[in-house]
């Protein structure tokens, strides 16, 4: 048996106080750092395939402050328009930032879902599926039932839950009884979800009457969460923040997230301590998609409100990188949810207004995501840390293995 | 060959766990590391076997100073190492384990594991080991595995062999043939340093003892130092060695287990109908050489082994077919064997894990909400009274040394209403002073009318506690006979002498059996010490 | 999106104060299909019209409302939105924005909006032909089809296909056997998404090996991947054909012109660009545009290299049903078709 | 990744589970597929074009058959159950046995049901071994990199990686073959980024991994946008790996075309599941790779280089994953799009764990993926009521069925996924 690694997710139970320690203490600058040095590569490559820029390169040994000066240009206009389109514009004050919000929703509650898998020893690949299954109910219950108001959202959550609960729960399930692995299973479930929404959306009962394309008619008025007038921000943050706090709670202080912690840790002595690990495993599973499902029933009851085959996006993706980069604990899940949500509603400000492709987006994003994963890495490049000795090497990564 | 090491000195950040060490050992030299858990033992090995680069001092081989980058430069300097945890690759077979990094190969890289097991022989023939070459690692009982690690190093031809730790998990037979094999390495010109915390064989076996503590050698002393002795310089402060237990007073049998039986699913039986009693104020000592069934009894009571056949019932109430947690609700204390793997989270914190089979319980657990402060003030209460050496009750358990977390499974386990208390192997690892606290608790349990039982592969643990012995062997209860009842006879049955016969072949050859586990009288209590893998 | 032009005002066209916007839903602008095709068309109209452009492509649904508020943000004078999951978006938009002008492709409102123009295919009616042609092309009396998705916009050229077939057997008293797609049961075969282009292939190659010799792929890039598999195909002594669709393949997908017994074309850059050049003269109108064969927003490409295999009574046969779908007198119903 | 710790590895089935799936299958296949099964017959053609012989189809009569094979799988169940009784597990080919006999008379039964009732069973082979042959490269850089304690999700971006510049290279170079190296570099050089942050700044490896599919799926996005699109003609148009056919023996009716009329990558798959197998289980190198994905601290006392080992090891993965992926460009498809390796990243990764880490059982497991999927392509030609989406579910749900009804758990190589740091 090998010898287990403990992982540096703050485990021991110590006050709320890690997320402060986090970004006031050594990472947090680090971070910080982090995001320049990838900002940097990632304005040298906007800056690269500027048309100006190549075009000044052209004539670089003749003129080159013209080249820099549009290299320069071309990175901090793009920038600049990201933070524009994230957080603040003069035209718009902060709305965009509101924007942030409601992209970053989904983003922190399915990231929830992996994070609390993970935490079980559980890697939840299959938010994805949880998403769709989760969004599927809810979206059914909001258009197909006309109930009154209140009851209707409440319900809509509910199902949406349900939903999800019931992709991972089932997971959970075939893992507990019968040893199968998780990650075989989630990639699977996905796909299985994929083409049964494709197959709902194919069914009359999930069309607009009288239409033949798979969208479902909008939700009811009751059905959705009410949203801030003039923007997009709808109650579904509130439910995001809840949830956090709800997570939050049950790993500080709830039997279930104790056991789930034990499990995850060490399942042999969470056994002997009379946990009953199967169980675990499959609350576990079933909580992680009822997370999952949360997303999706922001994405069905707040931002799109209406269900398409398209709805879970990626999302299901950027939550593992989310809850990762939040070090599986939920507030971590939270600013990197918020910071994926920046990322996502500044791009397409970014490429309508200085038309950097939208794929480069993706490319600083994952940038910006290693180094803030790899402060070592980052402190090489500023000199830091020299001479000080690493005690302990472990303590600074974002090591949240679940092994 | 001649070793020295130099003004050693080792920090992790801004702890010394060795400062400014001087070892000479010399050339055919049995050398013994004594100190308690944390004293800076294994890091001073490590630091020889190339594994940590001192943070001063140097090493000197028969005069010449050397210096190793990496293990690899100190096996090829003749130094081999057996760790106090196994370095063996548990899905390998014993010669992959021993072919690594020294293979031998055909054309092309092709492994030829021929030549190993060849070797293997060899030294298994010089040396009396029975290891079958094509065995997996993971398979064989910890002897043998250790057998593999010397093995290892002979292979190398090491000159000087490192034994950190060897015998804490050895049975005794296993423990007498390892210190003739030293002696033999010895005989060969091989130099050991041995670490251990068994007063009995170091002084059996070496020539030269040295005592550490905190990191600093305290002395060199001769092997004919008295335990006492030895004790007090280790630990700093005088030790009472002896338990002095009053006589049980038994009362109704509580315990009743009948006919118990265990299937495992490769198709062994692992324990035959195994019947026995406990009484009301007693221990029962469970002997037995390891891996005849001693594991699967505990467990099988506690609910985490599946049961075949028979009954388990607790004050009448029967175990059998309830889950772990309606077990230990019952009232059952249990302190598992490998406390790193069944009986500690150890990245949870010390908090939190003496509270591990409490935390739904009033007044720890309400509902599904868990009660912060009680856990807090169990922790400060629990830390407190077993004497658990930490600073803070929030650091993780694996900061613990092995002894403190010890006691921290054993606090935990004993800080509930008992109706019965399961203790395997309950002092492994645990250093000479808190050894007598932990017995004196478990007495203490005894004392306020709990049946327990005690399995511990060391006879001298099982002897200063038990009030009656059980004897395991092959599944079987091979008897069950009084706590006073002599090494010898007990010795027999564990190998499947019957108690009769035992009794008798023991009065026969009472006076050849002087191997070196018979210690004189009165000196028992000293060699507890084990270390979980 | 070859780093689109951040400001190119300082181009000499007639209209550079104009914008032009596309937003593209989750294929984006090279998914070889609508996408393209509109984008294509304001490309053309930047370049004959001298508007500027913007655009911005989507990655998931959740970036359409956000897309569609950008280009509000950047004051597009008509904004191409390309696909039904955006007819939400775009109401909203337009609602919200009753100045601005909208063309939203491939959608139909139930009730139309002042400042949307859907542009619309009954593509049934050029896929019919092409089911016909295929079938009076086959020699070995199996045809077949296959689609990305099972969407309308897809299953709709299946339909056309399948009844072109039907009408070929019913004419000829043939049995041509149709593969992949069973239009009473809207049931057949597809590739399960746009992108895996070696399962495109891999199915072709199937349908090859179950006699089929002429295919069309309704699958964006994966058909690619059948027209990888006829080239095969026709390598190893097989004659297979290969039918393209959206646009005229022998041009656009010239790796396998050679192959390419006609297109099913949908003309959408053109009628982009005409919406945006009508609302820059100021002639901006919401009624829908449905292209059909009539006004030649949807057409049977010329058969090129396989003009001369195919017979000339086949010609006029076709020829005589395009008329007759024109006038009337031939309905091709699909389930998908414009209502 | 995550602890299966929890109970040892079983390589012996647990009969218990085995007899319930064995006896559930019997009555399926007796009473679904034979009893209340089609009467008319099923064709499967053993023939496809080029063969040297021809064969004759093979004609199942629907009913009668599935009868038969129902009455043999009760059998084989009742002698499960019978061994179980004497304490005795099943032998795994007998499983195996079991497991063809249901897929026979599945096929059977769908087939004589069908609008046409004839399949080749040729293409049927041999595509799905097409459909395969990424998935095992991939697989097999799962298996190279675990084995050496990194877990690699990186592997859809390895493959996308190798797809594109194996297109780019190719087309500008006019050389497939220039292609096919340039392929393993670009999955070298994925692999290198995980190698670095996950071995040398520890970071969490399956952040890395998920990030890096992420950030090639970018790049190679903008380049196909920015570069390829622009002159396809010049950066998108690669040179194709010939198809070598190995006369006379490529000749042979379903056998040949599977095993001897393939392009260079086809064969290098063969070659590759071997070479990776006898490497990794007979030679030292492969002694030591284990050992480092096992138990590092050991390897590290016995003078191994843990991180170095493994850092050349990720490497190699990559190459292997990177030449995977040019098979979409240099063999399969003809041009590079965006996304063209669709997720089978993952699927790979399934096949990893499925196949227990062995890179013949990565190997099978992809094959058994390849299988479903291009049986499903034909159910749906022939004409099967199912509605489409549920077809394509299938290959995903006959893995769910296979990995929780017949292998059940799995043990990992027990260091993957932790970094080695030593102080
Ligand atoms: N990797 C490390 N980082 C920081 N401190 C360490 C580390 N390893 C050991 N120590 C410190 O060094 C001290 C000595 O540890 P060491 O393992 O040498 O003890 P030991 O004498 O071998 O104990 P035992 O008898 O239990 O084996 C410990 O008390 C511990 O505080
Ligand atoms: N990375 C580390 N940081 C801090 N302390 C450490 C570290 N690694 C080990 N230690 C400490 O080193 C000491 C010795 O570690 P070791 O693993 O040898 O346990 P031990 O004390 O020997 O336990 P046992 O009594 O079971 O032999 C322990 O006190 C342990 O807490
Ligand atoms: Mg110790
Ligand atoms: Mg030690």
């Amino acid at each position: 048996m090998s010898e287990k690694k403990s992982p540096v997710i703050p485990d021991s139970g110590k006050p709320g106080n890690d997320l402060l320690k986090q970004i006031t203490q050594g990472p947090g600058l680090v971070s910080v750092l982090g995001v320049i040095v990838a900002l940097v590569i990632g304005g040298l490559l906007i800056a690269i395939t500027d048309e100006k820029v190549a075009e000044t390169a052209g004539y670089f040994f003749a003129r080159p402050a013209d080249f820099l000066s549009e290299l320069w240009r071309a990175a901090t206009e793009s920038y600049v328009a990201l933070f524009n389109g994230a957080i603040y514009n003069s035209a718009q004050g902060f709305k965009p930032f509101l924007e942030t919000l409601t992209v970053s929703t989904p983003l922190i509650c399915a990231g929830l879902g992996v994070a609390v898998a993970f935490r079980a020893g559980l890697f939840n690949i299959g938010a994805q599926g949880q998403i769709i299954i989760g969004s599927v109910l809810a979206a059914y219950v909001g258009f197909a039932w006309h109930l009154p108001l209140g009851l209707h959202l409440l319900l809509v959550i509910v199902f949406g839950l349900i939903g999800g609960a019931i992709w991972g729960g089932l997971v959970g399930l075939l893992k507990a009884k019968t040893g199968a692995h998780e990650v075989i299973l989630t990639i699977m479930f996905n796909y299985v979800a994929v083409y049964f929404i494709d197959f709902l959306m194919n069914t009359q009962a999930f069309r607009r009457p009288g239409e033949t394309n798979p969208i479902s008619p909008i939700l009811d008025s009751t059905a959705v969460f009410p949203s801030i007038p003039g923007s997009r921000l709808h109650l579904g943050f509130v439910m995001a923040l809840l949830l956090v706090i709800l997570v939050s709670w049950m790993f500080k202080r709830s039997t279930v997230g104790f056991e789930f912690r034990a499990v995850g840790h060490n399942p042999d002595a969470a056994q002997t301590a009379g946990i009953n690990v199967a169980r675990s495993t499959i609350i576990a599973m079933a909580m992680a998609g009822a997370l999952a499902g949360a997303a999706g029933v922001a994405q069905v009851a707040g931002t799109e409100k209406v269900l398409t085959s398209g709805i879970a996006g990626s999302l299901g993706f950027d939550a593992i990188t989310v809850a990762l980069l939040g070090r599986s604990t939920p507030w971590g899940t939270f600013f990197a949810g918020l910071l994926f949500g920046a990322f996502q509603a500044g791009a397409v400000n970014m490429q309508i207004t200085t038309g950097t492709p939208i794929d480069i987006v993706s490319v600083v994003q994952s940038l910006i995501v290693l180094f803030i994963a790899a402060p070592p890495l980052v402190k090489a490049i500023f000199g830091m840390n020299r001479k000080k000795k690493k005690r302990s090497p472990k303590l600074e990564t974002t090591q949240a293995g679940a092994k | 060959m001649k070793l020295e090491l130099r003004g050693i000195s080792k920090a992790f950040g801004s702890f010394y766990a060795n400062k400014n060490i001087d070892l000479l050992v010399d050339d055919a030299q049995i050398h013994c590391l004594l100190g308690e858990n944390g004293a800076g033992k294994s890091t001073l090995m490590n630091v020889l076997y190339g594994l940590y680069q001192p943070t001063e001092g140097e090493i000197l081989l028969d005069g010449n100073p050397v210096e190793f980058s990496g293990p690899g430069d100190a096996m090829a300097a003749g130094i081999g190492m057996v760790h106090q945890h196994f370095m063996l690759v548990p899905v390998f077979t014993v010669a992959e384990n021993i072919a690594l990094g020294a293979e031998t190969t055909k054309a092309g890289g092709v492994l030829d594991l021929q030549v190993t097991r060849k070797k293997i022989r060899e030294i298994s023939d010089r040396y009396g080991f029975d290891v079958d070459p094509d065995a997996i690692v993971e398979d064989l009982p910890v002897g043998v595995q250790q057998r593999v690690e010397i093995i290892k190093a002979l292979v190398r031809e090491a000159k000087i062999l490192i034994l950190d730790e060897p015998t804490a998990v050895l049975t005794p037979q296993e423990t007498d043939e390892l210190l003739e094999i030293m002696r033999q390495l010895k005989a060969n010109g091989t130099s050991i340093v041995f670490i251990s915390h068994k007063l009995r064989e170091v002084r059996a076996v070496s020539d030269v003892i040295t005592v550490i503590r905190r990191g600093e050698v305290i002395d060199s002393v001769s092997p004919e130092s008295s335990t006492t002795e030895l004790a007090n310089l280790m630990v700093g402060r005088a030790v009472e060695l002896n338990l002095n237990k009053a006589p049980a007073t038994p009362g109704e049998a509580v315990l009743q287990v009948k006919d118990l039986t265990v299937v495992d699913h490769a198709g062994t039986t692992t324990l035959n109908s195994v019947t026995f009693d406990i009484h009301e104020g007693e221990i029962l000592a469970v002997a037995g050489v390891q891996g005849n069934g001693q594991t699967e009894l505990t467990e099988a009571i506690l609910g985490t082994q599946a049961v075949t056949g028979g009954s388990v019932k607790l004050a009448g109430e029967e175990l059998v077919g309830k889950s772990v947690k309606q077990v230990l609700r019952t009232g059952v204390g249990f302190v598992p064997e490998d406390r790193s793997v069944h009986g500690l989270v150890t990245e949870f914190s010390i908090e939190e894990n003496l509270v591990l089979d409490l935390y739904d319980r009033a007044p720890f657990g309400k509902g599904i909400s868990m009660n912060l402060d009680a856990i807090k003030k169990n922790a400060a209460a629990q830390i407190k009274d077993f004497d658990v050496r930490t600073d803070n009750a929030l650091n993780p358990a694996s900061s613990l040394s092995g002894g403190n977390q010890q006691k921290v499974v054993m606090a935990r386990e004993l800080s509930r209403e008992l109706k019965l208390f399961i203790a395997s192997q309950p002092t492994r690892g645990v250093d000479v002073g808190s050894i007598e606290f932990l017995h004196r608790r478990i007495v203490a349990e005894r004392d306020k009318g709990t049946p327990v039982m005690i399995v511990s592969t060391e006879l001298d643990e099982v002897m200063e506690l038990a009030d009656r012995i059980a004897v395991l062997y092959k599944g079987r209860i091979n008897g069950i006979v009084p706590g006073d009842t002599s090494r010898e006879v007990l010795g027999l049955m564990m190998a499947g002498v019957s108690a009769e016969e035992a009794a008798e072949q023991a009065e026969f050859t009472k006076s050849d059996n002087e191997p070196v586990e018979a210690a004189p009288a009165g000196e028992h209590s000293e060699n507890q010490e084990g270390e979980g893998q | 999106a070859c780093g689109a032009a951040p400001e190119e005002s300082s181009s000499a066209g007639k209209y550079p104060d104009y914008v032009g916007c596309i937003v593209s839903d989750s294929g984006g602008f090279d998914d070889q299909s609508f996408n393209e095709s509109s984008y294509r068309g304001l490309k053309n109209a930047e370049k004959d019209l001298g508007i500027t452009i913007k655009e911005a492509e989507s990655k998931s649904n959740a970036d359409f409302a956000t897309n569609l508020q950008g280009m509000m943000g950047a004051s597009c004078n008509l904004t191409v939105t390309v696909g039904f999951l955006l007819a939400d978006a775009t109401a909203d938009a337009a609602a919200k924005n009753p100045d601005s002008h909208f063309a939203i492709v491939d959608n139909q409102y139930e009730k139309n909006i002042d400042n949307v123009k859907p542009i619309i295919y009954d593509t049934a009616q050029a896929a019919f032909l092409a089911g016909y042609a295929a079938a009076a092309a086959s020699e070995t009396g199996t045809v077949a089809t296959f689609g990305g998705i099972q969407i309308p916009t897809v299953t709709i050229f299946m339909d056309g296909f399948a009844d072109g077939v039907a009408k070929f057997n019913e004419d000829k008293g043939e049995n041509v056997k149709l593969l992949g797609w069973d239009k009473k049961k809207q049931n057949g075969t597809f590739s399960g998404d746009f992108e895996k282009q070696d399962k495109g292939k891999q199915i072709t190659k199937n349908f090859i090996s179950a006699g089929a010799d002429v295919i069309m792929p309704v699958a964006g890039p994966v058909g690619k991947g059948a027209g990888a598999a006829v080239a095969e195909a026709n390598k190893s002594g097989e004659k297979a054909k290969l039918i393209w669709v959206d646009s005229d393949g022998y041009l656009t997908a010239p790796d396998y012109k050679e192959y390419m017994l006609t297109s099913v074309v949908k003309t959408m850059d053109k009628a982009v660009e005409d919406v945006i050049k009508a609302d820059a003269e100021g002639k901006f109108d919401a009624t829908p545009y449905v292209g059909t064969l009539e006004n030649e927003g949807v057409a049977l490409a010329p058969f090129h290299d396989f003009d001369s295999a195919i017979g000339e009574d086949t010609k006029k046969e076709i020829e005589a049903l395009k008329a007759q779908i024109i006038s009337g007198d031939l309905k091709v119903e699909s389930a998908a078709s414009p209502k | 990744m995550t602890s299966s710790t929890l109970q040892p590895a079983m390589s012996v089935l647990p009969s218990k589970k085995t007899s319930i799936i064995l006896s559930a299958i019997a009555v399926i296949v007796f009473l679904c597929f034979g009893l209340l099964g089609n009467s008319e017959s099923a064709h499967f053609q053993l023939n496809s074009s080029g063969d040297a012989f021809e064969l004759p189809e093979l004609v199942f009569p629907g009913r009668a058959s599935n009868i038969v094979i129902g009455l043999l799988l009760v059998g084989i169940a009742a002698y499960s159950w019978m061994q179980r009784k004497k304490g005795l597990t099943l032998a795994t080919w007998m499983v195996a046995i079991a497991a063809v006999l249901f897929v026979l008379s599945f096929l059977i039964w769908v087939v004589s049901g069908a609008d046409i009732s004839t399949i080749s069973l040729a293409s049927l082979l041999a595509g799905a071994v097409v459909l395969a042959v990424p998935l095992v490269f991939g697989s097999l850089s799962g298996v190279l990199c675990e084995r050496a304690g990194v877990v690699n999700i990186a592997i859809e971006g390895q493959l996308l990686g190798g797809a594109f510049t194996a297109a780019l290279v190719s087309s500008l170079t006019k050389n497939a073959f220039l292609g096919l190296i340039a392929a393993g570099i670009a999955g070298a050089l994925v692999s290198l980024v995980l190698a670095l942050f996950s071995i040398k700044y520890v970071v969490n490896q399956i952040i890395v991994g998920v990030v890096l599919n992420v950030l090639v799926s970018g790049i190679t996005g903008f380049l196909f946008t920015t570069v390829m699109q622009e002159d396809p003609e010049l950066f998108n148009s690669p040179v194709h790996l010939p198809v070598i056919e190995i006369p006379l023996l490529s000749a042979i009716p379903v056998i040949g075309p599977i095993l001897f009329k393939q392009s260079v990558i086809g064969y290098l798959m063969y070659l590759a599941v071997f070479i990776v197998w006898f490497g990794l289980f007979k030679t030292k190198w492969g002694l030591r790779v284990r050992a480092v994905g096992e138990h590092p601290k050991a390897a590290d006392t016995l003078g191994i280089k843990v991180n170095r080992t493994r850092f050349w090891n990720v490497t190699l993965g990559g190459i292997v994953a990177g030449i995977g992926g040019s098979f979409f460009t240099l063999v399969a498809i003809d041009s590079f799009t965006k996304e063209i390796s669709g997720g089978r990243g993952f699927i790979a990764l399934a096949a990893v764990i499925f196949g227990r880490w062995n890179p013949i059982g990565a190997f099978l497991a992809a094959l058994l993926f390849g299988f479903a999927d291009n049986l499903q392509v034909i159910l749906t030609i022939i004409g099967t009521p199912v509605p489409s989406q549920f077809m394509a579910m299938m290959p995903y749900l006959v893995t769910i069925f296979a990995v929780a009804g017949l292998v059940g758990r799995s043990r990992g190589p027990a260091a993957a996924g932790e970094p080695y740091v030593k102080e």
